[in-house]
């Protein structure tokens, strides 16, 4: 294979330091792959012109399927012929980003003889990225992937692989299952997330309580988030065993409480859970002491998104509340009704978050049939341009629409 | 695409998570109690039963060969009964209920070059993309300036000795593949030059309806050059988004001479105590200086040292500068403000400072 | 306009406010230390040098005949050497630096039918606007609405019993004559049917370019009727602001079956612990209902008892319901909360719930 | 004149109760104006019928003068004949509305010759407002006015008259000279004022202190605030009387300021005045102990105004700082350059606020030749959307325009 590596001067810095080297990590793998020794040449040239050397896009992908390759051609194939084609594979992870070795060894035997040997563990969606093959090797690669029980994941205007949160699995505060919600979403809507048909792309993730450890009010078209409806859980013995380790329950605590409902008497901590904002941060500061409450579910909220084209978005409020339990089905119902009227409604490339914008919420409620509630606006609108839509018509009595 | 030939496997999904917990991970799913951070990389997380996971979480490099894959894999079948995570932001966690375990898994991992930490008050890793390695649209590199701030910050990975977790993130362009736009400090490729237009290509690589309507500022016009249908840009409209390029190949932002990248900061994505917020622009522009940018890495250190003294504690970096008031913020960081600071895209005005709530 | 003719006086301005002051006033200006509220109404002022000068302030009417100001003056000259003033909110303060006069004053006061107080935490003079007495544009009156719910809590006015000061602000119509769209509590003037159009009459009186810019929702487009040219309103976007009315006398808004009005709250001006906030929607629409609009009192009196019952010592109902969160608003005032609270102008989207910060 | 009073029962309502009663005004004054008692007629027409009857404005007004006057019509000249017209006279106020009796009694004594014997003390902007007069009493009416040392109002697109809060005359916080300043703008544009030649009206508010008495930040194209740039004092024996006296500093103060920035141990207040929002609330609940600083002066801020047609706007800054002397040269350069580009650039019925929010605040700075400060916004940009006017030219090595 790839004996002699190629001289890469400035690439060499980047093995110096204490962080895990990726110039050391592709190094590793140009000495078996030709791809990786010319993509360490590439890269040391864009180094050196401050320029990437990719070409735009490019449609390839496996039969039947329209999303989960990123096509990609360097545009300096005489110099660097091993990445004239180099081509991303996304591939769903598993809920939870959780593994055993075995299944892991067997996706580096494909990568190594199908591939760079290059990988992302994991890519921003989440899922496992393998980096750079050529077209031929597509069908292959999908053949022996699906062969070990692994699936492509989504591209272009479909729904992406969705992502969650290690929720009940380690983690104390979960207040749904994350991981079979996101299993469930990510197996029910596997024709939609594999053949896009929508007018961008939908991305669903799910975390477990407000701390939002995926990102989800962030970066997804859809995010759920655990939270409760009823009282934080206190034991007020551990509150105390926290102040005398050192913990200064006024100021690091009642003190930054956003709702400003809590108070400390150096005994007894007290919490006004009718106006607590379920923000997580006194639960997060004394696990052992404080919980969230019993009847939980979770927050749907819609449309966050990058800045492209009409400025970032954060996701909104669409559920207040709901349970999450399987098969999820009012949620299911949701979710149709909403791409129903956004497939109908929405415009090429125009997010449901920005399609919300455009229409507006009032209006979006009304056509996905859900009733307004407080809880989805910051505060009520400021501005006096109402849309009435009841009046009297001149010799009634009562208001019509 | 034409519909796949029978016999072929389609939409099977992705294996199902239980086959991969670790043993005591799947006993206790759904009864954890409390847990405990030991020390930065290393957390006891205790079951309603007493049971006791412990978990060591290890810098990802993100990047990663197949050979580092392995030898992972090699240290999760030691430690771990083969069991093996990755975190949303990439890093490599193993979980055993054996404490003994912790010092020597942690001293195996440092020899194949992973850092342990990242958990509570401290750094962790970067949330990043491409850049020159994959993308075509990329205005610098991704893994090289993560890898040089990381040498230089690795301190507050292994060390929990900031006032509140930070969240550094790196987008190579605009198209911000990542919460770059909710990060306590997010590092991002920009460019500053109107796209070049390849007339001749134009009509037939792109849809121009399309590229029109893909333009934020509407500076692009239909037009026709040469007697083919092409697209014009008003210059003066133009703030290098590289929309238009996403959507055709023939009008290219790329230019080595002027991309560089912007710092942003005060950013977060928890609920915990102040709701979400995006990151605000502290420095418009850094030029690429590769192999290891090292005005991005001082800024980025800069920004941190004066956060790490000035903060409060539970205060992320947005939350602080919320409090001092953002004239303190350039003026303790030494970081000037100027016209670009100030917002002019569609909701600018609710960005002017409408009170007299003022610092000097 | 032609030119003044030459001998005219003009452009004097006001006269020069030193010859007002009160002589203790002009002796002490801007030397004061500190001052007291005594009661409602009654503030004493201390200077550097110890002088004290004490002020009464009585409810104004606003729209008050000469009459009515001959008495004031007659009481100015009986107890304040002929000295007196009127507030930002068109109250009567009468200074003075003998402390045994503020008694009998306050009693003369009554016997003019003046209340005093609007002192500290109080409500005081309801800022409005001219309504059915004066405007062309008035979707209902001021002065009605005004007295009737001044009848109502005037025990607030009487007395500093509520957690901080109250600013009510009435306006007729939405161009909001007033600081109505920053009070604590505004009452306003709205329209619900599109203008109706005087065909006849409209290219004689209005400039159709100018009524059709003045569309905030682009409703308006030019068309020509029975041979005219007038405007045509695509009633689907019209949100019944009468801007087009302002400026064009022929689109007429008053329709007496739909005119009535909106209650806003939770507004502030100073800059006092919160920064100024503007109004948001409570209550979209009650009735006309004069002479006395009791519907309107009533949903007053409602919203400051909630907040008198609820909020905290110096919380304004602003900071109030930012504190407590507007769910929690909506279910304690027993307010329907609806499709039409809900922004859909500019800026709308800033205002969905962009967190799961959430009560229930 | 009128001796019998029209049947009023609707209004008669409106007698009742303890707050001074506007109808009880009208009909004092109808006793003596026919005017006032066609006032009372048509307005109970009005309560009966639910809506206004006066017709759409009329330009009136003095000989030289464009503003002032508000021309007004009754739409039923046939039942009312004596409110025919029915113009309103603005009269620009004394700084402070500070009066003398007989120069009160003055006016009244014009005003029973020569109108409807009704005010308004004042209109929402602050003029002394004569109700209800016929044009050909106008220009006896103004000069009557002007031998008495009054003159008239804004109305239409000019300067407004300016008002400000009684300031030094009686407060103790007031950080400048609100009167003397009110005075003298309102004297030095007796032009601007009298003269329409704006794109839109332009009105001036003068506060002594942040907690803004006249309320500029939402009423005044300019919004001149006063404040401090030094420490707030403190009388730490006086902190202690209130504290004695039953004030919970911590609570009411401490736990209130927006800055955090106070702390408070029972004996001695701290104040970090580095990060002190100059809000007045820990000052305003402690007069005797607590005084703004030394080195006192005002903030600028621009562009409220009320919703027509964008929406509305509060002030934003515009000058962070600035020393308040006469005869306030700085402040009138600066008046005079954003006049000059408003009046050339401004758009027919745009404010101030609005032709800022349309340029955009950056460029704005840029055609008044005033220096970007942070203090000028609430938070930098959130977008990415830079306009980048620095750029390398090939072959270049510096950064040119
Ligand atoms: C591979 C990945 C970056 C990475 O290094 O991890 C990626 C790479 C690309 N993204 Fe992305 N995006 C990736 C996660 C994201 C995310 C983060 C997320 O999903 O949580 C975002 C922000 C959230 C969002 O969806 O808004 C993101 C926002 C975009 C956008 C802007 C979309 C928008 O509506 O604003 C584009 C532009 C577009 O779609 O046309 C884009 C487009 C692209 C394209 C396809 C380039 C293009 O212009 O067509 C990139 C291909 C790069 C390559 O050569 O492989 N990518 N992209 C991530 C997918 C890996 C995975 O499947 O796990
Ligand atoms: C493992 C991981 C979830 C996963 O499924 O992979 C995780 C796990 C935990 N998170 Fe997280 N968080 C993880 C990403 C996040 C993210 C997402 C991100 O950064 O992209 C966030 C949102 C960050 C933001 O706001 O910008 C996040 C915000 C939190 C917070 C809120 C912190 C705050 O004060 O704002 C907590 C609470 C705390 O740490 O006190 C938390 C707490 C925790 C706890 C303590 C939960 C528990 O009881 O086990 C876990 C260990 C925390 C630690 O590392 O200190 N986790 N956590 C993720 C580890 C990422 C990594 O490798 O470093
Ligand atoms: C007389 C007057 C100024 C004038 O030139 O006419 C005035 C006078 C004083 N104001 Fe004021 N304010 C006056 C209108 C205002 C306004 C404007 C308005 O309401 O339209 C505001 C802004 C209101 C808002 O935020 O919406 C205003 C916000 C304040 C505040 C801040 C209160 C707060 O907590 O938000 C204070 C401080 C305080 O009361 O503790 C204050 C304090 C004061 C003090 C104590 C100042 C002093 O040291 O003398 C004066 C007596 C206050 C009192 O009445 O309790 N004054 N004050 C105005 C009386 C109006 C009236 O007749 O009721
Ligand atoms: C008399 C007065 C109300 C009152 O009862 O006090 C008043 C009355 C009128 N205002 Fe006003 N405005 C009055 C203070 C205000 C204020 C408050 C202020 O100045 O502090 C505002 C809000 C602040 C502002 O300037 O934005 C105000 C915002 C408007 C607007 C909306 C302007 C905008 O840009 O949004 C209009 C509509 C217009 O100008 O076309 C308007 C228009 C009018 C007109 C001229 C009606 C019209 O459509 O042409 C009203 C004549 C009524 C009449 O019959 O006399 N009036 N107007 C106030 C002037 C009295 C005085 O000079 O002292
Ligand atoms: S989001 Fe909540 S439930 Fe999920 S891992 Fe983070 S802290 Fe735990
Ligand atoms: S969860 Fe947050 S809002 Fe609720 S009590 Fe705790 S700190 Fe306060
Ligand atoms: S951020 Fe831009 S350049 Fe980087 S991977 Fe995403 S699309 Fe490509
Ligand atoms: S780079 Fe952005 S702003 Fe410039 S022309 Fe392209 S789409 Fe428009
Ligand atoms: S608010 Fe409207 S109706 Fe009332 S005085 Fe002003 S312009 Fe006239
Ligand atoms: S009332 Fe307002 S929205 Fe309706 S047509 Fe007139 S200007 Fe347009
Ligand atoms: S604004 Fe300030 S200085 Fe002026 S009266 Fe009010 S409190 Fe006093
Ligand atoms: S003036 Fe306001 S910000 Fe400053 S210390 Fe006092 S309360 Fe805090």
């Amino acid at each position: 294979m790839a004996d002699e590596l190629p001289k890469t001067p400035m690439l060499d810095e980047l093995e110096k330091g204490p962080w895990p080297s990726f110039v050391s990590e592709i190094k590793m793998a140009a000495k078996r792959s030709p791809a990786s020794k010319d993509l360490l040449g590439i890269l040391e040239r864009s180094y050196q012109e401050k320029i990437g050397h990719w070409k735009h896009g490019g449609i390839v992908g496996v039969l039947g399927y329209g999303g989960g390759v990123i096509g990609r051609y360097c545009d300096v194939p005489q110099d660097f012929p091993n990445v004239a084609h180099f081509h991303t594979i996304r591939v769903n992870q598993p809920a939870g980003w959780y593994y055993k070795t075995d299944a892991l060894r067997k996706i580096c035997d494909i990568w190594e003889k199908r591939g760079s040997g290059m990988t992302n563990m994991h890519g921003s969606t989440g899922d496992i990225i393998l980096l750079g093959t050529s077209t031929d090797q597509l069908e292959p690669i999908f053949e022996e992937l699906t062969a070990i029980g692994f699936d492509l994941g989504g591209s272009g205007s479909d729904v992406r692989t969705p992502s969650c949160c290690l929720g009940k699995s380690r983690c104390e505060w979960a207040c749904y299952d994350t991981m079979a919600a996101c299993h469930d979403f990510t197996k029910n809507y596997q024709d939609e997330l594999h053949r896009p048909a929508f007018p961008y792309k939908f991305k669903f993730k799910f975390s477990g309580c407000p701390n939002d450890c995926v990102a989800s009010v962030a970066r997804a078209d859809m995010s759920i988030i655990g939270t409760w409806r009823d009282n934080i859980r206190i034991d007020q013995k551990a509150v105390g065993d926290y102040a005398s380790a050192g913990v200064d329950v006024t100021k690091e605590i009642v003190n930054l409480c956003p709702a400003k409902c809590m108070d400390w008497d150096g005994k007894m901590l007290k919490i006004d859970n009718s106006t607590c904002r379920r923000c997580m941060h006194c639960i997060n500061v004394m696990p052992k002491a404080l919980r969230p409450g019993k009847d939980t579910g979770a927050c749907i909220l819609i449309g966050s998104k990058a800045p492209i084209v009409e400025g970032a978005l954060l996701s909104s409020v669409i559920v207040p509340f709901i349970k999450m339990e399987p098969p999820y089905q009012e949620i299911r119902d949701l979710v149709e009704r909403i791409w129903d009227l956004w497939c109908d409604e929405g415009k090429n490339r125009e997010r449901i978050g920005e399609f919300i914008q455009r229409v507006g919420l009032g209006n979006f409620l009304e056509m996905i049939e859900v009733e307004p509630a407080a809880q989805m606006v910051a505060h009520p609108r400021e501005n006096p341009y109402v849309f009435y839509e009841e009046y009297f018509e001149e010799g009634e009595e009562e208001a019509e629409n | 695409m034409a519909d796949a030939p029978k016999k072929r496997t389609t939409d099977i999904g992705p294996p199902h998570y239980e086959q991969f917990l670790p043993p005591a991970i799947k006993k206790n799913y759904g009864q954890w109690k409390y847990h405990e951070i030991l020390r930065a990389g290393v957390m006891k997380h205790v079951a309603e039963n007493g049971d006791a996971v412990y978990t060591v979480r290890a810098g990802g490099s993100r990047l990663m060969s197949i050979d580092k894959i392995r030898m992972i894999c090699d240290l999760a079948d030691k430690y771990a009964d083969g069991h093996l995570r990755f975190t949303s932001r990439h890093n490599i966690e193993f979980m055993f209920t054996d404490e003994k375990k912790i010092d020597t898994l942690i001293a195996d991992l440092k020899k194949i070059g992973h850092p342990v930490g990242g958990t509570g008050p401290s750094i962790t890793s970067i949330v990043h993309t491409q850049g020159w390695v994959h993308c075509h649209s990329a205005a610098t590199d991704a893994s090289g300036i993560v890898k040089s701030v990381m040498d230089a910050v690795i301190g507050h990975f292994e060390n929990m000795d900031l006032p509140a977790k930070c969240r550094i993130a790196l987008a190579c362009c605009l198209n911000m593949c990542g919460a770059v736009h909710c990060s306590d400090i997010a590092i991002l490729g920009i460019h500053r030059r109107p796209p070049k237009i390849n007339h001749d290509l134009l009509h037939k690589t792109c849809e121009i309806p399309n590229v029109v309507s893909a333009c934020p500022t509407a500076a692009i016009k239909p037009t026709t050059v040469n007697g083919k249908p092409s697209v014009t840009v008003d210059e003066e409209r133009c703030m290098f988004c590289a929309n238009c390029y996403t959507v055709c190949p023939s009008m290219t932002l790329n230019n080595p001479l002027n991309d560089g990248v912007s710092i942003w900061i005060g950013g977060k994505v928890s609920n915990a105590r102040h709701e979400p917020m995006f990151s605000k622009l502290a420095i418009p522009y850094i030029e690429n200086n590769p192999p290891r940018w090292p005005e991005v890495v001082e800024a980025v250190v800069n920004i941190i040292d004066v956060w790490k003294n000035n903060a409060r504690k539970y205060e992320r970096i947005g939350e602080w500068i919320e409090r001092i008031g953002w004239p303190n913020f350039f003026k303790l960081s030494g970081i000037e403000f100027g016209k670009m600071h100030i917002d002019d895209f569609k909701h600018a005005g609710l960005t002017f400072k409408r009170s007299a709530q003022l610092t000097y």
